[in-house]
């Protein structure tokens, strides 16, 4: 083994290892290969059979993984990565021209490397900032709000000083009088940076020990008391979900916190986690001493890695102050929290997939039953969160189930983090009592209305993968059962504008190229309807549609919808079904565009 | 049930069988000036309808390639027996060596064959065809068993809108250094 | 002065020439005839309009192998294709060509138009053609194989009983003209009328017995090729098989010659010059033209009918000989001399 | 234990299926074809192809837990709003199965389309046409047309997958069945997937490729062209060729497979569906062993060594039977001076007749079998490279254990003793019968296919039969009696070994009535306990275990030589 890994990495790595299981320790791979990457800048046959034979795992293991998660990188890039983000959201914001510039600028194409060996420029699916596009992250960095002056400006920038700045967090956006701030309470009061003593002082860690005072299923019959649904996007009742657990087996039993926010359009675990770290911490341990498990795994996106190291920090400082680790505020009780980063992949969002890539492998979401909650993790019984569902644990242990049903309305109960982008005054997280505002509310009162001179066209109520709501069916309430009824989902909260400028054609293109990259390619009808559909609709844009595929397009995301192992068929299928249904004048419109034939370009 | 034909009556004269003798006689007379429609064969050849078919043959497209990927299926179909292939691989250093196979050898006995045409049917390639040759003549045997380069000779070139030569080659995956394909169907 | 053996043996060449040369263009006719019959065009290949087509059949049948079965009985299979050839070329020394050629350089007297001017001439030709039924069952018999046999039997029960028919037919026309000599035959009818007036139902009797007699359609029973496979020269090949090809169509060279000769005035014509014998060479030879030319219409008319009429079944062939021609050459004998005596008083 | 079974209803039809079985079996119960990609019966279920989808439903519970019914007086069935994959769905009581409603068949024409898309339609050049399961199914439940009109995702064509596997990974339909083989099966976790979505390739990291004895195994569960094994690669097309039933003569396990044979050539072998012996796998050194049966250098015809000559003539079988049975008649009852050596390669019924005639008519006493023992592995492959040596025991050919009386055979011929010496299908000389000895004797009579150092020496060489040319019996390690069937003709006038041995018997005023082999069978159920009341086609297809032969072999032995004995 030619590789020369350098002591005091291996003795990191050695660590990472040990926060997985012995028998598993294979789960270590994607952070073995974040810091063999960060060290080498990419990950060739080296560090491939290096990493193997460091977990006992077949070279061809880890291979899978390099070239399943966009984020590493096989041959060695530019010293600057530049990531564009190139979904939907940052497209209504005009990242096309960020992108161009650049590519202008350094006289590279996406994924070329500059002469020089500084930058590389990779167009990039959704940086989960989609409020502040457009964006584009260089490295580790975050740059929000661009235009292609400012994106050069930066690349000037590093090019003289030949390093990179540390990009401050944004301030927290002030409430509207219309918010309920519960979740962002804390964070929106003035000199609060989410360190410890700044979450003691606002009150925080006080419902761990009064959890630990309780009998776990006491917690869970106030969880379920709750009504809390999951945040997620499929808005299946927390309580519930922690009550399916297979206990008793004798196995360990893992609690999983998703913080793979990757869903375009959605952004509101962004500000959770990196303005209120320990909120979230309470909320696993209070979970974790609910469910009976003692270790969590918080899986946070590859795209966040500011927000690993804030969490890591937060971790830290929970044990020193022992509200975490070997029996917590001596009552007995042991719980240790991990964090797990992600490497890029969308599919890690789907609670097996996130599971399966826990476990070191690519994300195959697995068919169920059995369900997580019997075999999960490591083979044990696994309860899987949303970051905004465990965020709000601590206030229902605190204020009681009855304090949480007060707010929304029965079904929905409690506030609901939601996140805007797109042509709006003010784009951004707002967090408001669910049902008790309307979605034309939220675009015209919370966020402003729609930029100067521009019409509503459409809405996307709950990440893209959500059926699009036309400009006439805005009057509705914002809570689960009511956007069901509309015929949508409340989905992630990710509220995404479209306004009168938008070519519908080209926004469904790229949503359909979103799921075509992000398809992991293991059942068929996601992996060869998703990247047929962008193809299509690639076709199509570019004037050589025919009149039949705006029928064929609808079909081919019917023959998808609702035949894959996970939902990612429904979340392709569902968006693209809306759209050409709701929209179908123009797509016929594009289809007959110039009558052409379709040429051999794009076929 | 039987029948009974009612045999017509004949005269004295008829029963002679004179007058249709005589008749006979005038018949033939009169052809004698008429028209001929006697093909002057190697000179004159017949004017065969498009769907003749005549000896089958392979054929090569317009870029010189054997369309042939010796699938077998004429062989199979073949309700005499007459064809025989020896399948191959092709070399791998060839420009569109995605198509993998061709014959080594293919071999049409033409004492066999019944000409159903068939095989033309079958094929998948559009490389057999039954041309419009019918005079096979040979001295041996052997002579009448065509192999492949004869049957290419006869077969000639025939333009197609098959597509399996269009290949727009991927990069081998040999190594983890190979690029990796980001960007899922973006075209260039 | 040349002398008279001499002359004699010029005539034969010539006649035999002549004769052979006719037969051989018989067959081209006859190819050529049915294919116009049948709206085609026939043999043309072999110089214009095929003319040379008898020299490649006969290089042909001179190239081809000749088989001798081994199962035949080598002699007579090797001799019947002979005697039915002879027969039908010596027959032809009787028949008159022409009146006589008058050539002062060459003789004092007219040289007759006759190789042998016999005055049983027609008997000779009985006697001579009859033998040709010989060659016919030899080879039948002598192939020792199933066709031809069933084709040498047919055949000889058919020329013999056609022979009856042809003899008796032409009784009548020797009963009027009152001499068996074919040359004074040729010279009445040059003087009179032909016989083919007088003596129609003889002339009509004679020619089809000739056809039966010829072995010609409708009466080719004997060679049947649809069920005899050839009959009896199914084993027969190259110039074997040639001589039986001449020797038949000798025969119906010759069964013409006599239809011209018996019935149709010979070499004469019912007008001057040609109704007396020739005492100039160019009339001789036009007398020679006007037989020749008697002769290829008939063989024309052989070729016609061949083409025309099928075959007959086998027991109609008998029933027509024995119980039709035969009562009716009878009668005609009877009616024939009831008129003469009743002329002649 | 009594196996719980539940009853369902699928496509109508009241099935009862074992409990935990997946729909897919049970729809198989019922005759009907759930058609599937990834799913395998001997690996792990994953559910990725989508094609097994079928509309389940369940009766609907009422309050008191029991099942509502409905105003047919029959249970109201609660159907699900999306299909289910049968592969991993268990029967349960009172389950209702759709395989083929209206929804079903859109989605699996819309699977069968999404599978084709990207699918190269090169199926004259592919070796998987004919044995297709995209071909089949796609006659059977596609579309018959492609809407689609875009250029399709390319991959590599050709990349070698170890030196026996070629891998075109355009055809590849990422089923995932030969990886889980490799990984669970094989035990070698050296295949997966790269890149994302629709350009996930099939794929071995470099210089890690398959390197097991079982590799080939996964050309058979690929159920595309994807992965060929270089051994069949554009050899024939799969309709050509006939299918016989065999059992693999490599070791002493005997696994079932099925020999492909055209026009008297074998062209491949392939493991067949037994539980008891082989599950449906088989290791590659056994299926690749049949290259032998068409060697060119195959003995065709009987021979004898010419001393006058000296060179070896050729003999019609008679003339053959004729002059052995000339030489060996004399020494009758002089069993001291003759010696044999069968093979327990050969059948059942061979090794049976072998016995006869060496011990019983000719009264030989030192007659035995040569050992094979090569390495065995954890799955399939016995260290006992005999196939029959259970059948050699029991027939009584060999020794205990088997080859113990070889050296007692060398020493015999050394010291000229023995002066007969007859062979079959062993080259002695590498197991201890030197060419010196095998010189010394005055009758050296050989039974083989090919030609080796013994049938030099042989003065009589006659042709014998491969496994792939006759039929009989093997009875494998576990004392398990399967059936060999003829798959071709033998070359020239080769013959199986029975009637040879038949014959000589017949010649040497043995029992010669065998006529066939069901015949030889016959007597062999007749006189050997452990086959009583067995015949061939009692066998079957899968074979059938016997009692253990030490039980039964000593009276057998005794019988049988009784009742030779008052025979002759």
């Amino acid at each position: 083994m030619a590789l020369n890994v350098p002591t005091e990495l291996e003795q990191h790595i050695d660590e990472v290892i040990t926060h997985y299981p012995q028998q598993h320790k294979r789960a270590a791979v994607l952070w073995l290969l974040h810091l063999l990457q960060e060290h080498f800048g990419h990950l060739g046959k080296e560090q491939v059979e290096w990493t193997a034979t460091k977990l006992g795992l077949q070279p061809i293991n880890v291979w899978e993984l390099i070239t399943f998660y966009p984020m590493f990188t096989a041959k060695p890039r530019g010293k600057f990565h530049i990531k564009v983000c190139r979904t939907l959201s940052c497209e209504l914001c005009g990242c096309g021209g960020i992108l161009e510039r650049l590519q202008r600028k350094l006289g590279v194409k996406p994924d070329e490397n500059t002469s020089d060996g500084l930058f590389t420029i990779s167009t990039v699916e959704c940086l989960a900032a989609c409020g502040t596009g457009p964006v584009m992250m260089v490295n580790d960095e975050l740059f929000e709000n661009l235009t292609p002056d400012k994106a050069e400006a930066i690349i000037n920038r590093i090019k003289t000083t030949g390093k990179l700045e540390p990009q401050p967090l944004p301030p927290v956006l002030p409430a509207h009088p219309l918010e309920k701030r519960v979740l962002l309470a804390n964070m929106s009061k003035p000199g609060y940076k989410g360190a410890i003593e700044d979450y003691i002082r606002e009150g925080g860690y006080k419902a761990l020990p009064k959890a630990l005072g309780m009998k776990p299923e006491e917690i869970v019959a106030e969880v379920k008391n709750s009504g809390v649904r999951g945040r997620g996007g499929a808005g299946f009742p927390c309580g519930m979900k922690w009550s399916f657990l297979a206990k008793g087996a004798g196995q360990p039993i893992y609690l999983v916190c998703n913080a793979d926010e990757s869903e375009p359009g959605t952004f509101k675990d962004r500000q959770l986690l990196h303005y209120d770290p320990h909120q979230l911490i309470e909320g696993i341990l209070v979970s974790c001493y609910a469910v009976g498990a003692h270790a969590a795994y918080i899986y946070i996106r590859g795209e966040m890695p500011y927000g690993a190291k804030i969490l890591i920090r937060a971790i830290e400082e929970a044990r020193a102050r022992n509200f975490l680790g070997k029996n917590i505020l001596r009552k007995g009780f042991d719980c240790e929290i991990f964090v797990h980063r992600g490497a890029g992949a969308y599919i890690c969002g789907e609670e097996t997939g996130l599971i399966e890539s826990l476990e070191g492998k690519r994300a195959y979401p697995r068919i169920k039953p059995p369900f997580p909650a019997v075999v999960g993790l490591f083979g044990c019984p696994t309860v899987v969160n949303n970051v905004e569902t465990l965020s709000n644990i601590p206030h229902i242990i605190n204020n009681g189930a009855a304090w949480f049903r007060g707010m929304g309305v029965p079904g929905s109960t409690g506030t609901r983090l939601v996140c805007v982008s797109g042509p709006v005054k003010r784009p951004g997280y707002y967090e408001f009592e669910m049902g008790k505002l309307t979605m034309r509310q939220l675009i015209y009162d919370l966020c402003g209305g729609l930029q100067e001179g521009r019409q509503l066209k459409g809405v996307v109520p709950g990440g893209s993968s959500m059926p699009v709501l036309k400009a006439d069916q805005i009057d509705v309430a914002l809570d689960f059962e009511s956007l069901r009824k509309a015929g949508t989902m409340a989905g992630s909260g990710g509220v995404i504008v479209l306004d009168d400028t938008v070519d519908i054609v080209q926004s469904t293109l790229n949503v359909a190229q979103f799921y075509a990259h992000e398809s992991c390619g293991q059942c068929t009808p996601c992996r060869e309807g998703t990247l047929w559909m962008e193809k299509m609709l690639h076709r199509v844009k570019h004037g050589h549609g025919r009149p039949e595929d705006v029928d064929l397009l609808w079909d081919v995301a019917d023959n998808v919808d609702g035949k894959t192992i996970c939902p990612l068929g429904e979340a392709v299928a569902w968006p693209v079904k809306a759209f050409v249904t709701k929209y179908r004048g123009e797509f016929e419109k594009a289809c007959k565009k110039n009558g052409k034939e379709a040429t051999d370009e794009h076929r | 049930m039987t029948m009974q034909v009612e045999r017509p009556k004949l005269t004295i004269w008829e029963r002679t069988y004179l007058p249709q003798i005589l008749h006979g006689l005038w018949l033939t007379l009169k052809h004698i000036p008429q028209r001929k429609f006697t093909r002057q064969y190697p000179e004159e050849k017949p004017p065969l309808h498009g769907a003749y078919r005549g000896a089958p043959t392979l054929v090569k497209d317009p870029e010189g390639r054997v369309k042939c990927v010796s699938c077998q299926l004429c062989e199979f179909v073949c309700p005499p027996k007459a064809i025989r292939i020896t399948p191959r691989a092709r070399p791998e250093d060839v420009p569109d060596a995605n198509v993998e196979k061709e014959p080594e050898d293919f071999v049409i006995d033409m004492l066999r064959c019944i000409y159903c045409g068939y095989c033309e049917e079958v094929c998948p390639e559009e490389a057999i065809f039954l041309k419009q040759d019918f005079a096979i003549a040979g001295y041996t045997r052997e002579e009448l068993r065509f192999h492949k380069e004869k049957l290419l000779e006869l077969g000639g070139v025939q333009p197609d809108s098959i597509w399996k030569w269009k290949f727009k080659g991927a990069p081998p995956l040999d190594a983890p250094g190979a690029p990796k394909r980001e960007g899922a169907g973006r075209k260039g | 002065m040349i002398p008279l053996l001499l002359i004699h043996l010029i005539k034969i060449a010539c006649v035999i020439g002549v004769m052979l040369g006719i037969v051989a263009y018989t067959v081209l006719a006859e190819r050529k005839i049915c294919a116009w019959m049948q709206d085609r065009i026939g043999p043309n290949r072999v110089g214009p309009f095929g003319l040379l087509q008898p020299v490649a059949d006969g290089l042909k049948f001179i190239f081809k192998e000749d088989v001798l079965p081994h199962h035949v009985n080598k002699v007579y299979f090797t001799l019947a294709p002979m005697i039915a050839m002879i027969p039908a070329l010596i027959t032809i020394a009787v028949v008159p060509w022409g009146s006589q050629l008058v050539i002062p350089s060459v003789s004092h007297d007219p040289i007759p138009g006759v190789i042998a001017n016999l005055n049983v001439g027609i008997l000779f030709v009985f006697a001579i053609s009859s033998l040709g039924v010989y060659g016919i069952v030899l080879a039948g018999w002598s192939s020792n194989s199933k066709y031809p046999f069933l084709g040498g039997i047919r055949s000889s029960a058919q020329m013999i009983s056609y022979e009856v028919c042809l003899g008796l037919s032409v009784v009548p026309v020797f009963m009027q003209v009152g001499s068996l000599n074919l040359m004074k035959v040729v010279e009445y009818q040059a003087q009179h009328t032909w016989l083919g007036f007088t003596q129609p139902l003889s002339c009509f009797i004679f020619l089809v017995s000739a056809f039966a007699e010829t072995n010609r359609l409708p009466f080719d029973l004997p060679e049947a090729e649809q069920e005899l496979v050839g009959g009896y020269h199914t084993e027969y090949s190259s110039m074997k098989f040639a001589m039986f090809f001449l020797g038949e169509y000798a025969a119906m060279f010759m069964a013409s010659a006599l239809m011209a000769t018996l019935f149709f005035g010979g070499w004469s014509l019912p007008f001057a010059p040609f109704n007396a014998p020739a005492q100039t060479l160019t009339v001789g030879l036009i007398h020679i033209g006007i037989f020749l030319a008697k002769v290829c219409g008939f063989l024309f008319f052989f070729i016609w009918v061949r083409w025309t009429i099928p075959r007959f079944r086998y027991d109609q062939l008998m029933t027509l000989g024995w119980k039709i021609f035969i009562p009716l050459t009878l009668l005609n004998i009877l009616i024939s001399g009831v008129v003469l005596a009743v002329i002649t008083k | 234990m009594a196996e719980q079974t539940v009853k369902l209803t699928i496509d109508g039809k009241e099935v009862a299926a074992p409990k935990g079985m997946n729909l897919i079996e049970a729809a198989k119960l019922a005759g009907i074809e759930v058609p599937h990609y990834c799913y395998h019966p001997k690996l792990a279920v994953v559910g990725n192809c989508r094609m097994c989808l079928v509309d389940v439903g369940m009766p609907k519970m009422g309050l008191d837990k029991k099942p509502e019914i409905g105003p047919d007086s029959k249970p109201v069935i609660m159907f699900g709003p999306k299909l289910t994959i049968g592969c991993n769905t268990s029967v349960a009581e009172g389950m209702v199965v759709h395989t083929r409603s209206p929804k079903v068949i859109k989605a699996r024409e819309g699977v069968m389309e999404f599978l084709l898309i990207n699918h190269p339609l090169d199926c004259p050049i592919c070796d998987q046409a004919g044995e297709c399961r995209l071909q089949e199914f796609s006659v059977d439940y596609g579309k018959g047309q492609s809407r689609f009109v875009e250029e399709k995702v390319h991959k590599p064509k050709k990349t070698e997958i170890g030196p026996k596997i070629m891998l075109d990974d355009e055809r590849c339909i990422l089923c995932s069945r030969c990886v889980r083989f490799m990984r669970d099966v094989a035990g070698q976790d050296c295949l997966g997937f790269v890149n994302r979505g629709s350009y996930s390739t099939l794929t071995c990291y470099p210089g890690m490729e398959p390197n097991t004895n079982y590799d080939l195994n996964i050309t058979d569960i690929c159920p595309v062209g994807a992965l060929t094994a270089n051994d069949f690669r554009f050899k024939q097309r799969v309709w050509f060729l006939k299918e016989t039933k065999s059992v693999c003569p490599n070791c002493a396990t005997g696994c079932n497979t099925v020999l492909w044979s055209r026009e008297g050539v074998v062209h491949r072998q392939t493991p067949r569906d037994n539980d008891a012996v082989n599950q449906c796998w088989m290791c590659d050194s056994g299926r690749l062993h049949y290259k032998f049966i068409n060697d060119p250098h195959r003995i065709t015809t009987p021979t004898v060594k010419s001393s006058a000559m000296g060179e070896r003539l050729a003999l019609t079988w008679p003339e053959a039977t004729r002059q052995i049975a000339e030489k060996l008649m004399p020494l009758k009852g002089k069993g001291s001076t003759i010696a044999a050596i069968g093979t327990a390669r050969a059948t059942t019924e061979e090794l049976f007749l072998f016995n006869k005639l060496m011990r019983e008519i000719l009264g030989a006493e030192l007659v035995d079998c040569v050992p094979h023992v090569g390495e065995a592995d954890k799955f399939l492959l016995d260290a006992d490279r005999n196939p029959n040596t259970n059948g050699a025991k029991l027939t009584g050919v060999a020794g205990e254990p088997i080859g113990s009386r070889i050296p007692a055979i060398a020493e015999a011929i050394k010291s000229g003793k023995i002066k007969t010496l007859i062979v079959h299908g062993e080259n002695v000389v590498k197991y201890g019968v030197t060419e010196e000895l095998l010189a010394k004797l005055d009758l050296l009579v050989v039974i083989d296919t090919l030609p080796n150092k013994v049938t030099e020496l042989a003065h009589y060489v006659l042709p014998g039969a491969t496994f792939a040319e006759k039929r009989g019996t093997f009875i494998n390690a576990r004392n398990r009696l399967q059936r060999l069937n003829a798959a071709i003709p033998s070359p020239g006038i080769a013959r199986p070994e029975w009637q040879t041995f038949a014959a000589l018997l017949n010649e040497l005023g043995g029992d010669g009535g065998y006529l066939t082999i069901e015949d030889v069978f016959a007597d062999m159920a007749r006189l050997l306990a452990p086959l009583a009341g067995l015949n061939l086609s009692k066998i079957g297809d899968l074979g059938v275990e016997l009692k253990p032969a030490t039980e039964t072999k000593g009276e057998a032995k005794t019988e049988s030589t009784a009742a030779a004995g008052a025979k002759t």
